[in-house]
Formats: C-alpha cells, structure tokens, sequence
C-alpha cells in the first residue's frame, strides 16, 4: 500500500547500559500485520518492543515508526501507539476504577469508553473498587489491557500478553486484537506461547543475539 | 551513533596535541614563570599581609577562571541543547570545561583556607562567600557525577546540558554574595579581611599576570581535554563494535 | 480522541498524586511525626534558652529541605514502580504538565508541613510573632516552598528511573536549593525577630526567594521532558 | 503409602486484608503427585499455594503439610518445603552467581550443586556475571529456578512456572520437575497454558472462588 | 543438606547487605553529602558563633537518626522489592540470625557516617577535642549506634510486614529511640566540654546508652521472628 509501513527499522542498535541488546537489527513490519516475536530469553524481544515505542533510543541506525523518526519524532510516534510492557504500569494505592480514570483522562476518553474497557476485561462488578495492590497477577494484567483498549492506539506493542491471563481473558485479547487490526491497527506481540501466539499472528519474526534470525508467515 | 566531525588531529592514534596548541602551552609555561617572578620577587609585600598577600596572585585568578570555565560549560551546553544539531561536540567541550572548572574552584578553596589560617588565625569560617563557594563547588562535583550516569551519549548529553545550565545561576549567587548578605542580613559580614587588600599598581600588574597566565592554561587544558573525551568516545564505539560482533554470536549458539 | 489540553493534564496528574498521598499517608503519619519529633528533641538537645529561639527558623527549614526530599522521591518512586512513569512517556503526556502537577502536589504537601512546623516551633519554643511579621513570613514561606518544590521536582525527575541516578538527588538538590533555605531563614529570623532584626530586613529576602521559585519553576517546566524522557 | 500425605487442607479460609482468597478450601495431596492447579484469575491458586509455604496463615481450619500443621508447625514446614512464586526473590544489585550463592550457603547447598543448577538453567558463561537487573524477564526466571533446584526441596509449589521461560527452558523445567518426583519429591504448580501443563501433571484440580470445583486426573 | 549454624547466617546476611550497599552507593553517595551539607548549612544558618559548638552534639545525632531511618528503609525495601524476604521465609533462614545480620550492616554503615559527622563536625565547627573526652565519645557513640541501629531494625521489621502498619511506626519508634539521641548528645557535649561541662559527666549516660543497646539487642532477636513472620 501507499502510506509508509508500521515499523521499519535499519541496522538498530539498542544499548542497555553498555550492552547491545539490539545489534543492528533490520525489520520491516507493514501496516494491518499481527506480527510475533519469538526467540530465547534475552533474545531483545522486550528491548525492541520498547524502541518502537520510543523507550529506548537508537545507539545507531534508524528507525521509521508509523511514518515518523523515532529518534527526532518521538512525540508523533506516541501519539500512535499503545504498549503493554512485563510491568502494567499501575499506581497500587490506586482502585482498578481509578487507575482507568487516570490513564483514560489523560489520553482524553470518554467515561463510556473506560466503562466499556473494564466490562470487556471483567473487571466492573466487585473489583472495580477493589485497590490494585490487592489484585492477582492476572487481574492486574486484565486491568494494563483495559487501558490499552481505552488507548485505542494505531499500532500495538504487547509483551507477552498472555502471559498471567486465564484462558477466558486469553480468547477476550485475541478477540479485541483481531477487531482493533480489522479496524486498520497494526500488532506486534513478543510471545514464548508459540502454537497460541500462531494462530493470532499473520507473521512470524524470530530473533536471537539482537538480530532477526528467522521470518516468515 | 556519530561522532560529528572529529578533526583529524583526534585520530585515535595521534596524540591531542596540535601547533597551535603547542605554541599555547609554551606560551602558558612562559607566562607561569612570568607570574613567579612578579607574584614572589617584584610585587612587594602587603602592609599589614606581609607576604601572605602573594597568595592573592593564585588564589583570585584561579576563581574567576572556575568562573569562566562554567560559564563556558553553560554556554556549551546551550548549544548543545538548543543547537539544531545537538553537536556532541558542544557536550564533550561542556564537559570539558567543568572538570577544569573544578579543580580552578578547589585551588581557590585550598588556597583561600591557607589565606584564611594566615590571616584570620582560621582555616574556614562562615561568611556568605566561603559558603557560597563551598556550595558552588559541590554542585559542579554533582555535574561531573551526572556525566558519570549510565545511558547514551545523547542521554549523558541533554542531562548534564540541563544541570550545567542550571548549576551556572549559582555562579553570580558566588560573585555577588558579599553585597547580597552585606545589604540582606544584619550581621557585618567577616569579610572584611576578604577585600581590604590595598592593591598598589605592582600588585595590580602582577594579579594582572596571573589572570593571563590562568587563562592560557584554561584555553590549553581545554583544547586537549575535549580532543581526548572525543578520542575516548571513538574507542568506546570500537569497543562496541566487538561487542555487537559478540552479541550476534549469541544467535548462534544463544541461552 | 484528542489529548486533554495542558492545564487538565496538571489537574489530573496533581489530584492523583495527592490521592496517593491520602491512601499512603506517607506525609501525616511518618514524615510530620518525624519533623515534630526534631523539633522535640532539639527542645531537649538545647535545653529552652535563648538558643532555642535563635535555632528555631533554621531548624524548621531544615526539616523541610528534609522532608521535600522524602516526599519528591517518594512521589517518583510511585511512577516508576510498576513502570507507570514509562507508560506517561507512551501515553505521550505533555510532559511540562506532568512537572506543574507533581509540582503542585509537593507543595500542597509542604505547606502542610510548615503550617505544622512553625506553629509547632512558636508554641514549643516560646516565640512570640508580631502581627506585622505574620504577613512576611506567610508570604516568605510559600515562595520559598513553591522554589524548594521546583528544584526538587527536576532533579527527582532527572533522578528516576536509570540506576544510580536516585543516589545523586541530595547531591544535586541541596546545594542548588540552599539559597532558599538560607533566604527563607532569614525571612522567618525576620518576622521572629529573633536576635533583634526588624521585620523590615526580611521583605528583601521574600524578593530573592521569588525569583529562585520563578527562575526554578519554568526552567523545570522546560527541562522536564528531556530529563525524564531519555 | 503409610506416610502422611503432602498436603491436607481442611476448610481452609486465608484472608487477604480482610478477603476471603481461600473460602474454606478442602484438598488433599498425596506423596509422588504432580497436582496442576487451574482456575480464573483470581480463583486463589496463588494464596493456597502461600498457604501450602506457610506465607500466608489460615484464619480458619486445619492444615497439615508433609505431615506438619502449618499453624504450629511452620519450622518443619519451611524445611520441607521450596516456591517459585509470581516474584523470582532475587536481589537487583547482586549478580545472578552471587545471588545463587547467597541463597545456596543459606540452604546449606555446596558450591558444585550451586554451578550445577546454573548450567542447567543456561546461567553460566557470560550471563553469570551479570547483575540480575540487567536480566531479561526469563532469564531472571531462569535464575529463580536454578535457586529452587539448589533448593531440593520434598514440596515444589510453584506459581505458574512456565510464565516467561523459552521453550528451552520450558522442556528443561519439566525434566528437572519429573526427576524431583521420581526421587520422591511432590509438585504443585499453577498454570493458565493448560495443554503443557496437563502434559506434565498426574491431577488437574480446579480452583475459583476460593475453593475446589473441579478435581480430576 | 543441612542448614548452616545461626553464626554463619549472620554473617551471610551481613555480606550480603554490605555487598548491596558498595553496588548501590546509597550511604557513600546519597546520605553522606546530604549529612554534611547539612552541617554546613546549619553552620550558615548560624554563622560560625558559639551556638555551633553548643549544637553541634545534636545535630551529630538527629542526622544519625534521619540516616539510620533511611538506611534501614533501604536495607528491608531490597528485600521487599521482588518477594526475597517470602523467599528468606520459606527458606526457613532462622530470622533472629537475619536480624543481627542487617543489624551488624547497619552498625557498620552507621560508625562510618558518625566518624565522618564527628570529624566534619570538630573540624567545621572549630570544635577542640580534650583527649579525655576521646575515649567517651567513642565508647558512648559505638554504643549508642548498637541501640540505634537495633531499634531501627525492629522498626523496618514491622513496617516490612503487613502494609498499613508502617504509617503506625515512626510514632512508636521515635519516642523510643530519642532516649539514644539524648543519651548520645549529652555524652557527646560532655567530651567536648561543651558549655563548660566536664568529662565525668557523661559516664552516667554511657551508661543508660549501654543498657538500652542490650535490651533492644536481644528484645529484637527475639521478636524479628514473629514480626517479619506475622
Ligand atoms: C576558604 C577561604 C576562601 C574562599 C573559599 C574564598 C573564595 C573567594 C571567591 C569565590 C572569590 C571570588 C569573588 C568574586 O569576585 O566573585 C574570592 C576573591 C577574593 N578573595 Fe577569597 N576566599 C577565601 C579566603 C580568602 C582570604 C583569607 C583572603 C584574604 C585575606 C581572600 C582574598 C580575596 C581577594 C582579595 C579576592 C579578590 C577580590 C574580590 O573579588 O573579592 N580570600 N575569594
Ligand atoms: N547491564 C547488562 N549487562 C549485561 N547484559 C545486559 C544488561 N542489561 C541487559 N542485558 C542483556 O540484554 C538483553 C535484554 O534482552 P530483552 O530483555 O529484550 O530479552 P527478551 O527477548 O525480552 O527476553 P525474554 O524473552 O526473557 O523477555 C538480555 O540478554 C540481557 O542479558
Ligand atoms: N484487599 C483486597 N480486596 C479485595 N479483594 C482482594 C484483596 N486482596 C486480594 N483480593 C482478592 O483475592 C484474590 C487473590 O487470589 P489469587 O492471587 O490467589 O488468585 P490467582 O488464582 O493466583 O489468580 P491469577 O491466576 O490471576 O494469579 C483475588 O481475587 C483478589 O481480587
Ligand atoms: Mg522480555
Ligand atoms: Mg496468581
């Protein structure tokens, strides 16, 4: 298609103190893919996930994300793309309610939006009000979900999305992310559930060492 | 990652040094001796000092050239962070210039408490300027620790570009802290000491020395201290070259 | 969806910090029992001379130089736990509102405090205040507070996340933030009275405290987003 | 077999600031089983399993756990018992060898068991020297695990173990998993990838709400 | 295998604490400066008249105890941070051992901060030091740091624990530890002779700080068990 692609990175290099988790990476991801990242722990699956959100900045090489530099257009690119990390990013004094209410306002949605979010990720009724330090692991990712539907981003960087989720909450994901690519998204999700993550995904990356070691479909 | 236009002359395997800044250092050792002649020998001994007051000819121009030297760091960093460019360069010189900054203020600071034991029988005591420098001195320690940090170059770059900026404000507190307190706070100030230096015009002249000798030696320094911090960052970018060849071993053979 | 305009990021960001605060409760029960717990001991350190009174507006400031600093590296600690402060930067938070909010919280938090302090200091040490010194030292003490605030909100921001970093905060702060201390010091000796100055000594100092809480404040506002967003 | 079993909970209720997780909770674990739990998010996989470890006291009912009650008794309990829970106990600073090391002299463990379990997680070689902040979120798994297998434990409770780990480490988990057993040990773990799970375990019992509803081979 | 014996927890624990501290450089970097700048500050606040060398005994002191405070926060939060204090439980570590272990840590970091304060103070200060008084000025600080350090490390126990109980804690800690800080001072001022007091003076409160030391000692090997264990 005409308009620039998703992600298009050339020979990134990615530091983590001193260490190059990325080591001259080339990757081209086109808009409406469900691509998955696999590869070995430590392959650099979350560290690429995190420049493309513009997390981590590029030692070298150069990046294109959703049309524009990562390195000098940081703000368009975030104003285009929506992550869920390993960590939720939840403040726990916070209620599950008013941590959405939070992350909702200031991405400026509206409360049916939010409302919306939780019932999708069943958490209105009892734990709406509950404090999310009292959570479980799964609960607490439902809840980093509910805010990335809220987000409603252009392109999604998931983590391991499936990982803590119960099987029913696991089919709700696949579900929203399948509606959110019919309606134009792109998605690209780091996975170690490989048969699971297969038959979301239209792609399949393999890195290993910062490098891209395998592609196909 | 580029190095922006390093000169030739920071290839890695010359040294730092140019002509130019050759004739510079001669000029610098001349100028040394020069003020050891005129700060010990000519310029005579203050009336009520005696020779104490010779201290004044290291003690005064090491100050104002930390003064220049973070001002310089301040502008650097400017332009390293309105800059269209972001030059590193800017940031290595930036960088530069605090470090020597440092040590002029910590010659100010040894020197001035020798002064203060011969002169007021005490090493240290707390007026406004003493602390205030005290203070400024810190802060510029705390600059360099910034630099220190973990992170990219551009990261290391924009944060101690904000903290050079900010650090700077600290350096007019310094200057004009005498009058500051003098007019804020009740108490006389101690300083009196501090200022009644009757400078007769051999004192002057060599004070004078000692500020263009100071000075040449900021500008020698400077020069070679950047050239080297560019020629550290070449290295580490060799460095990381072997590193990313290991890395992508690990594909191979990975975890 | 368009992100909410400036001023309602502040409010957002300021109303949840502050709700933090109500749920921890970090500030009413373990920083004010401390500060007030100071102020005691000192009490008994200089058994209630004349001293006691001369020591009393630095003491206060003191514990409040203190105090910020265990707030504003609290109130970050909170973003970077579970990686909150991250997703700000994705969410693409304007991030000079993200400073005037938390900002705004620590000072809230710290004129608490003070109120605490200073009343606390007048009644355990026996100072009497002139009404003409009220207005100086309220008026003293907020921009004091607001500049305090400023510096340690930058430097908290350039202290979170990276390894490290955090160890530098005090470094970084506490000189730069000195001339407040010294400055609202003065103020409050001022308004006190204490060892006889007259309240006319002190207005000269409320104008520099102002301008550091100004030149502190849009500079942080300025320098925010490339500290935090590195 | 004559001795008591592994675990025996009778109406167990464990309260989580003031919540019933365990709403009076029966099971019943012999010696040599490989039990699965499974469940919603939420269902109290996490808090029986703090229970079983002795974290988390019971407010109601009775436990006993490899034959010692785990209100009265949790000395002997903790002896017998070793967990991998949702968070790996591992210090940032230290790096992943002084981590293992710190935790084998704990245990009492020798230097060769303590090289032993690394190699088998894949930690020695370059990774060892490596502070563990610097791990990747499988890796700092890995290293949990190499602690757990030093550990040699007779009761493994293991919270989602499969949860970050590659595939490699994943089949290698489950080897170290089938040897503890064959050498008399027992395994509890919860897991949400039930297909993997059910491959490994000998009983699948099914939790939500706080209590058993599904108990099965 | 077998669980190693109580001593060698001890020391097991105490490396590992020591070895954290050198990795993250908290006392050396972070509190450190802050504890001197503050002795500068105050030596401003008060221009270098004689109050400094009244104060400076508490001074010394009150920032030993805002140090010990953060200290001790730092040595549990390490352990809270990702489940290692569950992990030490099921471990089935024999936590009385754990306690000494970071209390020894702690003492250690503690005497290191007190040498630099007392130097930084005498020297600051113009504080000159009678050979006499050296010896119960060593004695009375070690002594007080062993009390100090034992109460604060009982405090970080609770508040390890069961989250909501920290907000009680400071409240019953302080009070129990401003005997140390008086204590401490009041020996401090004696060996400096500080307002005219003499040596002999302070042996009585080396005495008290002793006592205190034992009791919290062994009071908390005894109840970090239950505490951490609820
Ligand atoms: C630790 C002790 C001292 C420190 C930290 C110190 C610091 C400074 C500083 C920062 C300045 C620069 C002032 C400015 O122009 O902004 C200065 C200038 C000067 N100092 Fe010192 N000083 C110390 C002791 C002394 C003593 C004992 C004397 C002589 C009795 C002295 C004599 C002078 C003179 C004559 C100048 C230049 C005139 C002026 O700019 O005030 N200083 N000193
Ligand atoms: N300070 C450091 N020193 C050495 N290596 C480091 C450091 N920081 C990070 N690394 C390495 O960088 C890599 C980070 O990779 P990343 O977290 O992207 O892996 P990943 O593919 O997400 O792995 P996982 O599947 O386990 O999440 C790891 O191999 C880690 O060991
Ligand atoms: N303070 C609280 N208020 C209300 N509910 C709470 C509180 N603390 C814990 N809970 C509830 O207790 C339950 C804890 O269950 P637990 O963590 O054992 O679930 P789990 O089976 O491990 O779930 P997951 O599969 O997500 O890990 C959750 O339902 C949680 O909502
Ligand atoms: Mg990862
Ligand atoms: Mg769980």
């Amino acid at each position: 298609m005409g308009e620039s692609p998703a992600v298009a990175l050339q020979d990134a290099v990615a530091l983590i103190s001193d260490f190059p988790a990325l080591a001259g990476l080339n990757l081209n991801v086109d808009r409406g893919e469900i691509v998955m990242l696999t590869g070995p722990n430590g392959a650099g699956k979350t560290t690429l996930l995190r420049v493309c959100a513009g997390l981590t900045p590029l030692a070298r090489g150069h990046g294109l994300v959703m049309g524009s530099d990562i390195t000098t257009g940081r703000e368009e690119v975030r104003r285009r793309v929506g992550m869920v990390a390993h960590s939720n990013g939840l403040y726990d004094e916070l209620t599950v309610r008013e941590n959405l209410d939070f992350w909702g306002s200031l991405i400026g949605a509206g409360d049916d939006e939010v409302h919306q979010a939780m019932s999708m990720m069943g958490l209105d009724g009892r734990l709406s009000s509950v404090s999310v330090r009292g959570l479980s692991a799964g609960q607490r990712r439902r809840t980093a979900f509910a805010i990335l539907v809220v987000r409603r981003a252009g392109l999604w960087l998931l983590d391991e999305p499936h990982a803590g989720l119960d099987s029913s909450a696991r089919d709700e994901v696949d579900e929203i992310l399948k509606q959110a690519v019919a309606s134009g998204a792109t998605v690209m999700l780091s996975s170690h559930e490989l048969d699971r993550a297969q038959k979301l995904a239209t792609r399949e990356v393999r890195l290993a060492g910062g490098v891209v070691v395998g592609d196909g479909q | 990652m580029t190095i922006d236009t390093p000169t030739s002359t920071t290839a890695p395997t010359r040294g730092t040094s140019t002509p130019a800044t050759r004739v510079l250092g001669i000029l610098t050792i001349a100028m040394t001796l020069w003020l050891g002649v005129f700060g010990l020998l000519l310029s005579p001994a203050d009336r009520d000092q005696g020779d104490a007051v010779r201290i004044m000819y290291v003690h005064v121009p090491s100050v104002w050239l930390a003064y220049l030297a973070f001002i310089v760091t301040a502008l650097a960093s400017g332009v390293h962070l309105f800059g269209k460019r972001h030059s590193l360069q800017a940031d290595r010189v930036a960088g530069a210039s605090a470090e020597i900054g440092v040590v002029f203020m910590a010659v100010t600071l040894v020197t001035g408490m020798l002064w203060g034991r011969i002169t007021w029988g005490v090493y240290w005591q707390w007026d406004a300027r003493l602390t205030t420098t005290a203070l400024l001195f810190i802060s510029y320690v705390g600059y360099l620790a910034v630099r220190g940090l973990e992170g990219s170059r551009e990261q290391r770059a924009r944060r101690s570009a904000i903290v050079g900026l900010l650090a700077v404000l600290e350096v007019p507190l310094v200057h004009w802290s005498v009058k500051l307190w003098r007019s804020l706070h009740q108490e006389a100030t101690v300083l009196g000491t501090d200022l009644d230096v009757s400078l007769d015009g051999l004192m002057l002249f060599s004070l004078f020395v000692g500020v263009v000798a100071f000075t040449l030696l900021f500008l020698w320094l400077l020069l070679h201290r950047s050239r080297m911090l560019t020629m550290i960052d070449i290295s580490a970018d060799s460095g990381l070259d072997t590193a990313l060849a290991q890395r992508r071993a690990e594909g191979g053979a990975s975890i | 969806m368009s992100s909410p305009h400036r001023g309602r990021v502040v409010q957002i960001v300021f109303s949840k910090d502050l709700r933090i605060e109500r749920r921890s409760k970090v500030l009413t029960s373990q920083i004010m029992p401390f500060a007030v717990v100071t102020l005691v001991l000192f009490a008994f350190a200089l058994d209630g001379d004349v001293i006691l009174q001369r020591t009393a507006p630095g003491l206060v400031w003191l514990a409040m130089l203190f105090s910020s600093m265990i707030i504003v590296q609290r109130s970050f600690a909170v973003e970077t736990a579970d990686g909150a402060l991250d997703a700000l930067r994705v969410a693409g938070a304007d991030m000079s509102a993200v400073f005037w909010g938390k900002w705004l919280a620590l000072v809230v938090q710290l004129l608490v405090l003070e109120f605490v302090l200073l009343v606390g200091a007048i009644v355990m040490y026996g100072i009497e205040l002139r009404l003409s010194g009220v207005v100086l030292l309220v008026t003293s003490s907020i921009s004091a507070t607001c500049g305090l605030s400023a510096v340690s909100t930058i430097y908290a921001g350039l202290a979170s996340g990276v390894r490290g970093r955090e160890s530098l905060l005090p470094l970084l702060v506490l000189p730069v933030a000195s001339p407040v201390l010294i400055g609202a010091t003065r103020a409050a000796e001022a308004s006190f009275g204490t060892g006889g100055t007259v309240v006319s000594e002190g207005w000269p100092w409320l104008g520099v405290l102002s301008v550091f809480a100004v030149v502190f404040g849009f500079g942080g506002s300025l320098a925010f987003g490339p500290l935090i967003d590195d």
